[in-house]
């Protein structure tokens, strides 16, 4: 038997190499299906992805995560700091042939900004959008937002007359259930047309024959099929046997196997989410240890025993196949505040963590559960379980909950959990966007994913003053300050941050996007 | 006949109420649907909106009465998740897993019945002894396992059959098949071997005892005794009274299928409910779980009605019109 | 002495020397039993305690020294570090364990409720019987799936570890009891009408009595047969539901969890994690399969 | 003699209709089996009582509901004056259900056969809370087995040796009536022979009563001392052994001496009986037996025959009555 | 004189092999049965007389199978047939009636349609003759409005019409003989007479030979020319059935008589044999009867009885033979 399918082993990769398909289609799996074609009814990362092949937003970010134009070819605040001016792009068209002008703009953002949007906290600041002329577009804020470019990356723009002749105004109701044209039809100006659509099973999308970027990007690929598959073995089996070209997530471990598949390779790149434990430091008494009427989370000196206890080095290696870069700091480098000091990575002592814990008392340790996702991040739950080994060192035995994300996030929000996994990414690169959601005082508007219950009032206020402030290097200074606050209380255990796989042929010319955003008409094929 | 009907469908109506009641109702216990619907930046007003629009913040029975009277419009609700009707998605993924028990299930029963009928024919031969003792390792295998073999094996390593997903399919109406394209017809391949496998060998195992059985009968040993040939015993007499039985228990196994296919579907990434359902479970899409249950337990009751029914029209003795007397 | 040597010149003995694969069977299953009941003090490591894990132990291959540590595994480990021979009798431990827990379960249900309804007939016997068509709509996993969310939705988080096992054996208990009931059921209609019985009720036995002490000894065969392969069925059962998540924890994995964590590295090379839990549970499952069918066969009496 | 067991205007019939949806539907009536009609009758103390009949025709519900084993539909049995279908006094009935025992026709399923014998024959006194030591042993030497029998299960014995099992059980309560339900026809004639003379022995040696059911007139007519007949649930004939056999007076026991194999009639040509049994649910009118009565008029068919004394005997019959037979 | 006789069994052996021993149901059985005789075959359970039916027709279920002596049918050796040309014989030649008419028949299968089948096996003719002749045959066996009936299912009769369809059955393709199992057993007094009776007159009218196989002496007394009585699968007497139920020589069958009721004047006790017939497994040696036998001797314990023929053909005993001065003691 063993001899038997060694043979077989052997034959193959000749065999999967035989069954290639025509190089013009690229045939592309996921783990995740996009949830709507309605550009602005979810605001999540694979609907995204879909939607960027069909629509087009003003400006975007390439392959390498920088911002570049895309419907807009200039844009700068004007005089009046709390407007910003965009150039429209000329002579493009959507895919029904019908004119793209400022209007379309107007209607599209207007159209994110209404209740049923999932896109509206982005242009939270924008009082008004107007067209000057044809081809120009104002955006009024509230006040001067200095990152209101990075905050438009993925706010997709539609045919006014399109979307009102099919009775699609007003955004789709996601949760409200509600269905309608724009969920199974687009109508953009990218570089693919939608030619056939199945949820959860098939989209195949043909090259737009007048897209305007002709000759300015590659547009190799002339028909994409994509394909959620959610099994990651069967995944990674459908790339080793040649049925799918590109997947976008490869699982760690098998990142071996493809690449040493002849005719594959791994294209890898950090990406743009940390990943990292979150520890209930206020309350007076956690709900969920052994320890009566004390919360031992409030010492910090435990919090940094944590700190200590954790071998990111172990998990990068072992785990995560080193396919992780551990950090410091929950922040991805790629964010606005990020320093090299920051991400230094904590030094591993069991020894000094466990003189921390005597010295807090808790010598004889302590018992807590651990709330992880299993389904998000990569190798989640394998993770946790490796902390739940390192804590159990010093002394800590942590019992592990995890379960799917969806019931896990809830316990997060509902301050339901004293001990957490959570991953961050910045899509607006920029260190406010963390403070905003993690470090401010949970609360209404601020705080919503801050599950510590760190509450410093100090700190809020500087969190706020961050918005209005439009001196770069005075707001520069104040995040570093604010970063030093949340280092030196250690209210978060950083880990890693998480790294990008991309497997595909090794004809494909590919780079990985941060942002795990892959815009297929950069895609070349190797002569 | 008439009167056997209905109380069939009056008690498979019981059946699917309760059925209802239970799947509406467990399902409220797993999350909290609004917390997965919105995202990272939601506020307590976008839970109260939504909590109300679902109907969530009303009373219990209310919700289920609620339930039922769509259900029996044939309304479940709109996905949580796609925000669609889950009609129409049960609808357009219903080919999929029906095409594929199917097949699985004519596997099984084709294959099961032919090996059970071989094995109680050749009691001792080796071969028989052989399939017999394969047989066990088909039912001591999880399926999820036999699915990652298959694939590893066909797939990868020898990449003759793909290792997910329907490939080409036509669409009749709205209808979706994949019996009318070469990839269509090849990739149901390993998916019903997985999904039929352990079928096959419970219905293959159930047809060989019951045979075994009925050859020990009197009226065997007399056709027997008649001068009837091998075949016209075994064939003529012992398998029309061996279905009987199996007929049965087989209308249970195939009802299971569907419902087993959600296996198979999550390891072939199989467009079909089962993978809805999975997915539904994931995201806590409460009234897709519930229309899936609603589904199962429709089809597990239809198919056991056409097998009583079958069961009559096979066997005379239930067709008297007097009720059995006490003797 | 006398009974031993009756013991062994019984049917039952003979029929069982004489079939080499069920000895053989039978020897697997003593094997593995004893290895599962006897881990802790067999198994090289505590694979349930975190804290005596090195992570950088993970991925040895069988039988290699690993590259950072040097130390060596007979079956290697897996991504945790955890010796994979102890945490496949640990593993074994809790499989065995679910497993005989909910057939147990599921025998006296299935007992119980098949005795009432094949002797006290009538509406209780319909009653019974519906209960259980309802339950066969539910396959074992939609039930398992269920109570494993009335479970989640009941217990606090931090009793979830602890639940997961007993969750298991119930979901697995409850969706199982209904083979036991209509066998058992099937089997007190034909001995209710037995002559014996009616002795029985002639002298004023009760029908508690007489389900219990005159019925119940004479449907044990059939129920024996059916646990038997009812816990190779509990035992795969329990490997799927972990595979999909809704089983035992990571920390304290299951046969089926140890599969489910293995499968993920069917592509890699790591093949050890996969196939030493898969193939025990392949021969604890076959093993326990064949002796069912071993059993089904010698205590048929119209087979004999 | 005092009557020890009372039969008067014994009826029961059991329900055989199809479910009421099906009736509904089909506008078919209700099914009513009658399986014992009007049956009355006496059996003196020390008395053997045997009940002959072919299938259908109510004598093992007779005995059923004799032991209280089957609730009658109207009429009662009295047992030393008790009916234990009506006596609301608990200690009285759990006395008369005491001297009732009954035997079986299949020695096989009579004995549980996961039970050692000693706790089977042991079973009626300790089910009242009495001891019962030695009992078993003292029972089967009485029966013609060995006292080391106790210990060993019933499979371990041949046919008769589990009837003489049987016969132990039912003495193990000092009963003074027992029902013999076709107590050897699952039995070979040698050991038939076996059984038939133990029951005999003991009911002369301990004063029993006995209601004897049987199909075969050659074991009846060893056994008993009165026999009745029974058709389609009623008595057609009731007479003491030898008037029976020596003059059977209504038509249907004339048939069934008849028709029964003898054994000194090497190569006889008989004229077999007409007709078969009658469908009990739609039994014919007047006379059960008039369809296949050589000697049935119209008033048979109309008119239900009484029983009348008929010299030692009684019958049912127009004809007996009408001197025309 | 001699007449091929259309049955001959010589010293036929059958033996099961089981795990701890060999055994022999039928044991070095010979009798012959003659063109249109009845021979009745009797005894008590596990006597081997089924069994002896069983192995004539070839269906002895493995393992068991003949071991030893010969069949002969009409003069042609059976017993060493390949299987396809027994199973012409079975129902051609030699039909077969089994006890139980409730589970003789199919009961999924029209009884037209086993009729027709069992002649399309065996008779060259079309499907509408076969048809024509299975409504025939079932007038024949006194089944009223056969034409009609004909498409029925065996649950749709009554037990003595289902026997006489299983007659018709073992009749339909005319065989020289007719193995009769108990063929009333599990018939009322009634019904048995009209079966005995039918089955009487059939064979007569066609000549066939039948084995009568039953328990009950009685209906041996009336239906068979000889009877051939068995003990332990072994022949202890055979003879014309007036003289060997008048006059029994056999212990066993002088025994059994007298324990018959029927035999036994009323208010008489019966006559007992004390213990029961041996199991298969522990047949004694010598003479099988010898522990019940009231007349045993010390050689009865030893040697096998002297055959039939070596008693002056009727009994095979050694007291017997002793005092017909045959042997010496």
């Amino acid at each position: 038997m063993k001899r038997l399918l060694a043979s077989l082993m052997l034959g193959s990769a000749a065999i999967a190499i035989a069954a290639t398909a025509n190089a013009e289609t690229l045939r592309w799996a996921r783990a995740g299906d996009s949830l709507t074609l309605d550009p602005h009814a979810q605001n999540e990362g694979p609907t995204h992805t879909l939607a960027h092949q069909i629509y087009e937003p003003l400006l975007h970010r390439d392959m390498a995560g920088q911002i570049v134009p895309a419907l807009a070819t200039e844009w700068a605040p004007t005089e009046d700091p709390s407007v910003w001016r965009f150039k429209l792009r000329e002579g493009v068209t959507f895919h029904d042939g019908a004119p793209f002008t400022a209007s379309d703009v107007v209607f599209s953002l207007n159209r994110a900004m209404m209740p049923d949007s999932d896109m509206k906290e982005l242009l939270a600041s924008v009082k008004e959008v107007t067209a000057v002329d044809d081809l120009t577009v104002d955006i009024t804020t509230d006040g001067p937002n200095p990152i209101l470019p990075s905050n438009l990356t993925n706010l997709f723009i539609m045919d006014e007359d399109w979307s009102k002749s099919n009775g699609v105004e007003k955004p789709q109701d996601f949760e409200g259930g509600e269905e309608t044209f724009a969920v199974r039809n687009a109508n953009g100006t990218g570089a693919y047309m939608l030619a056939e659509r199945a949820p959860d099973s098939k989209t195949v999308l043909k090259q737009n024959p007048n897209y305007w970027g002709k000759g300015e990007f590659p547009l190799e690929v002339t028909e994409i099929v994509f394909t959620p598959v959610q099994n990651a073995a069967t995944r990674v089996a459908a790339l080793l046997s040649g049925e799918v070209d590109f997947i976008q997530d490869v699982p760690v471990q098998d990142l071996g196997r493809v690449e040493a598949a002849d005719g594959l390779v791994v294209r890898t790149a950090p990406q743009n989410r940390t990943i990292f434990f979150g520890i209930n430091v206020g309350d007076a008494d956690l709900k969920s240890d052994n320890v009566d009427g004390k919360n031992p989370f409030a010492d910090k000196r435990v919090r940094e025993a944590m700190n200590m206890a954790l071998n990111r080095d172990a998990i990068r290696q072992v785990v995560m196949r080193g396919q992780s870069q551990p950090t410091g700091v929950i922040m991805p480098p790629f964010v606005n505040g990020w320093t090299e000091a920051l991400d230094a990575v904590p030094p591993t002592d069991v020894a000094k963590a466990k003189e921390l814990m005597a010295e807090a008392g808790y010598g004889d340790g302590f018992s807590v559960t651990l709330n992880c996702p299993n389904d998000r991040y990569i190798n989640d739950e394998a993770i946790c379980q490796a902390a739940v080994g390192m804590l159990g060192q010093i002394g800590i035995k942590v019992a592990l909950d995890a379960k799917p994300k969806a019931q896990h996030f809830p316990l997060i929000n509902n301050l339901e959990t004293d001990f957490y996994m959570l991953g961050w990414g910045v899509p607006t690169f920029d260190s406010e966007y963390i403070f905003n959601f993690l470090v401010h005082t949970k609360g209404e508007k601020y705080g919503s994913w801050n599950g510590t219950r760190y509450s410093n009032p100090e700190l809020d206020k500087m969190i706020e003053g961050l918005a209005s402030e439009t001196d770069l290097a005075k707001r520069d200074a104040m995040i570093a300050e604010i970063w030093s606050t949340v280092q030196g209380e250690t209210i978060y255990l950083p880990l890693h941050h998480q790294v990008l796989n991309w497997g595909m042929k090794t004809a494909i010319d590919f780079p990985v996007q941060p942002e795990d955003q892959p815009h297929f008409k950069y895609l070349t094929y190797a002569k | 006949m008439l009167a056997f009907v209905i109380r069939r469908v009056f008690q498979s109506l019981i059946v699917l109420l309760v059925v209802g009641l239970v799947a509406f109702s467990l399902f409220r216990f797993v999350g909290d649907p609004v917390e997965n619907m919105l995202g990272q930046e939601r506020t307590q007003q976008d839970i109260d909106r939504l909590r109300t629009q679902l109907g969530l913040d009303q009373p219990f029975p209310v919700q289920y009465w609620r339930f039922l009277k769509n259900a029996a419009e044939g309304n479940f609700g709109v996905s949580y998740r796609q925000g669609r009707p889950v009609t129409d998605l049960l609808i357009e993924r219903a080919p999929a897993t029906l095409e594929l028990a199917f097949v699985s299930g004519v596997f099984a029963l084709v294959g099961g019945i032919a090996l059970g009928i071989y094995t109680a024919i050749r009691k001792s031969g080796w071969l028989a002894q052989f399939v017999m003792t394969a047989s066990l390792i088909g039912v001591s295998l999880p399926t999820f396992l036999i699915g990652i073999l298959l694939i590893w094996i066909f797939a990868v390593e020898l990449g003759w059959l793909p290792s997910f997903g329907r490939g080409e399919t036509v669409a009749i109406g709205w209808w979706t098949t994949g019996f009318l394209t070469a990839s269509g017809l090849k990739a149901l391949i390993l998916p019903s071997i997985t999904l039929g496998l352990y079928q096959m060998t419970l219905i293959m195992r159930l047809v060989r005892s019951e045979m075994l059985e009925v050859l020990r009968q009197d009226y065997i040993r007399f056709a027997r005794a008649r001068g009837l040939s091998e075949r016209a015993v075994n064939f003529g007499h012992a398998l029309k009274n061996t279905l009987v039985p199996v007929i049965t228990v087989t209308g249970l196994q195939l009802g299971s299928i569907i419902a087993f296919a959600i296996i198979t579907e999550t390891v072939f990434q199989w467009p079909g409910v089962g993978l809805l359902f999975i997915n539904a479970v994931q995201f806590v899409d409460i009234p897709v779980m519930a229309a899936y249950l609603m589904l199962i337990s429709f089809m597990f009751v239809a198919i056991n009605l056409i097998v009583d029914l079958l069961y009559v029209a096979i066997d005379p003795r239930l067709r008297v019109d007097r009720a059995a007397a006490a003797k | 002495m006398n009974a031993m040597r009756r013991a062994w010149e019984s049917d039952l003995s003979y029929s069982f020397r004489h079939s080499p694969i069920t000895v053989l069977a039978a020897f697997m299953v003593i094997v593995l039993f004893a290895g599962a009941i006897l881990a802790p003090l067999i198994a090289p490591y505590s694979p349930f305690d975190p804290a005596t894990l090195n992570l950088m132990n993970g991925f040895t291959p069988p039988m290699t020294p690993n590259t950072f540590t040097g130390e060596t595994f007979w079956l290697g480990t897996d991504d945790q570090g955890r010796d994979m021979f102890s945490a496949i009798l640990y593993g074994m431990r809790i499989s065995l364990f679910v497993g005989f827990a909910a057939v147990l379960l599921a025998l006296v249900l299935g007992v119980v409720a098949g005795l009432v309804a094949g002797y006290a007939g009538g509406w209780v016997d319909t009653i019974i019987m519906r209960i259980a068509d309802v339950q066969l709509t539910f396959p074992s996993i939609l039930v398992a799936m269920l109570i494993f969310g009335i479970a989640k939705g009941l217990t606090p988080p931090d009793m979830r570890d602890q639940m997961a096992i007993w969750v298991l054996i119930v979901s697995i208990g409850l969706s199982d009891w209904v083979q036991f009931a209509r066998v058992v059921r099937g089997a007190t209609l034909v001995e209710r009408n037995r002559e014996y019985v009616q002795a029985a009720r002639l002298i004023g036995r009760s029908r508690s009595a007489i389900m219990f002490r005159h019925v119940l000894p004479n449907v044990t065969s059939p129920v024996l047969v059916i646990a038997t392969i009812g816990l190779a069925l509990a035992i795969i059962a329990e490997a799927t539901l972990s595979f999909l998540g809704v089983g035992a924890p990571p920390t304290q994995p299951s046969l089926g969890t140890l599969i489910r964590i293995g499968q993920g590295y069917l592509f890699s090379g790591e093949w050890w994690i996969l196939f030493f839990p898969a193939v025990t549970l392949l021969v604890l499952a076959l093993s326990v399969n064949l002796l069912g069918d071993w059993l089904r066969e010698a205590l048929n009496p119209r087979l004999r | 003699m005092t009557a020890l067991v009372r039969i008067a205007g014994l009826v029961r019939r059991f329900d055989v209709s199809k479910p009421w949806l099906n009736r509904l539907i089909e506008r078919a009536p209700r099914q009513i089996l009658t399986a014992v009609a009007d049956v009355s009758l006496e059996i003196p103390e020390r008395g053997v009582y045997a009940l002959v009949g072919e299938s259908g025709s109510g004598k093992s519900t007779i005995g059923k509901i004799a032991v209280g084993l089957l609730a009658p539909s109207e009429g009662a049995v009295e047992i030393g004056g008790v009916d234990l279908h009506r006596e609301r006094d608990p200690a009285r009935r759990t006395e008369t259900r005491a001297h009732i025992q009954m035997i079986f026709q299949d020695p096989y399923a009579s004995l549980n056969p996961r039970w050692r014998v000693r706790d089977i024959i042991e079973e009626p006194v300790r089910a009242r809370g009495d001891r019962s030591e030695g009992l078993a042993e003292r029972l089967l030497e009485q029966v013609g087995l060995s006292a080391r029998d106790a210990d060993k299960f019933p499979h371990e014995f041949s046919g008769g040796q589990r009837q003489r099992i049987c016969v132990a059980r039912a003495l193990a309560s000092e009963p003074r009536f027992i029902v013999c339900d076709e107590p050897t026809s699952a039995l070979d004639v040698s050991v038939q022979a076996q059984v038939l003379n133990l029951m005999k022995d003991l009911q002369e040696r301990l004063g029993l009563t006995y209601l004897f059911i049987s199909h075969d007139l050659s074991v009846v007519r060893y056994m008993a001392d009165r026999i009745g007949v029974l058709y389609l649930g009623r008595l057609v004939e009731e007479a003491p052994r030898d008037a029976l056999f020596e003059t059977p007076r209504h038509p249907y026991t004339r048939m069934l001496l008849e028709a029964a194999p003898r054994i000194d009639a090497f190569g006889r040509e008989v004229d077999p009986p007409k007709g078969e049994i009658p469908d009990p649910i739609n039994p014919p009118t007047g006379c059960a037996y008039h369809p296949r009565c050589p000697f049935a008029d119209e008033r048979c068919k109309r008119e239900r025959p009484a029983m009348r004394d008929a010299g030692a005997s009684r019958a049912a019959c127009h004809a007996v009555e009408e001197g025309r037979l | 004189m001699t007449e091929t006789p259309i049955l001959s069994l010589r010293n036929l052996v059958v033996e099961i092999p089981t795990r701890r021993d060999v055994l022999r149901p039928v044991d070095r059985v010979s009798f012959q049965i003659a063109r249109g005789e009845v021979l009745g075959v009797v005894g008590e359970s596990g006597a081997g007389k089924s069994m002896t039916g069983t192995a004539v027709i070839g269906l002895i279920d493995p393992p068991g199978h003949i071991a030893g002596g010969r069949v002969e049918l009409d003069g042609q050796r059976i017993d060493n047939l390949p299987a396809e040309k027994m199973r012409r014989i079975r129902g051609k030649r030699i039909g077969m009636v089994f006890q139980d008419p409730l589970t003789s028949l199919n009961p999924l299968i029209r009884i037209g349609d086993q009729l027709t089948e069992t002649i399309l096996a065996h008779l060259d003719v079309s499907e509408a003759e076969a048809r024509r002749r299975a409504v025939a045959a079932l007038e024949e066996v006194g089944i009223p409005a056969a034409a009609r009936r004909i498409d029925s299912y065996p649950h749709e009769f009554s037990g003595g019409m289902r026997q006489r369809v299983v007659i018709a059955l073992a009749l339909a393709a005319e065989p020289d003989l007719v193995i009769a199992d108990e063929p009333t057993t599990a018939l009322d007094v009634s019904v048995q007479a009209q079966i005995i009776a039918l089955l009487k007159r059939l064979c007569r009218e066609r000549g066939t030979a039948v084995m009568l196989i039953t328990h009950d002496m009685g209906v041996i007394a009336e239906a068979a020319d000889r009877v051939a009585v068995m003990y332990a699968g072994r022949l202890a007497e055979i003879g014309p059935v007036a003289e060997v139920i008048a006059h029994p020589q056999h212990p066993y069958t002088r025994g059994l008589m007298a324990a018959t009721p029927m035999a036994t004047p009323p208010g008489e006790r019966l006559n007992q044999i004390p213990g029961a017939m041996p199991r298969l497994d522990a047949i004694p040696a010598g003479c099988a009867f010898h522990p019940r036998c009231p007349v045993a001797e010390a050689g009865c314990r030893v040697g096998d009885p002297p055959r039939v023929e070596e008693c002056g053909g009727r009994a095979a005993c050694w007291v017997v033979a002793r005092e017909a001065g045959l042997v010496r003691a």
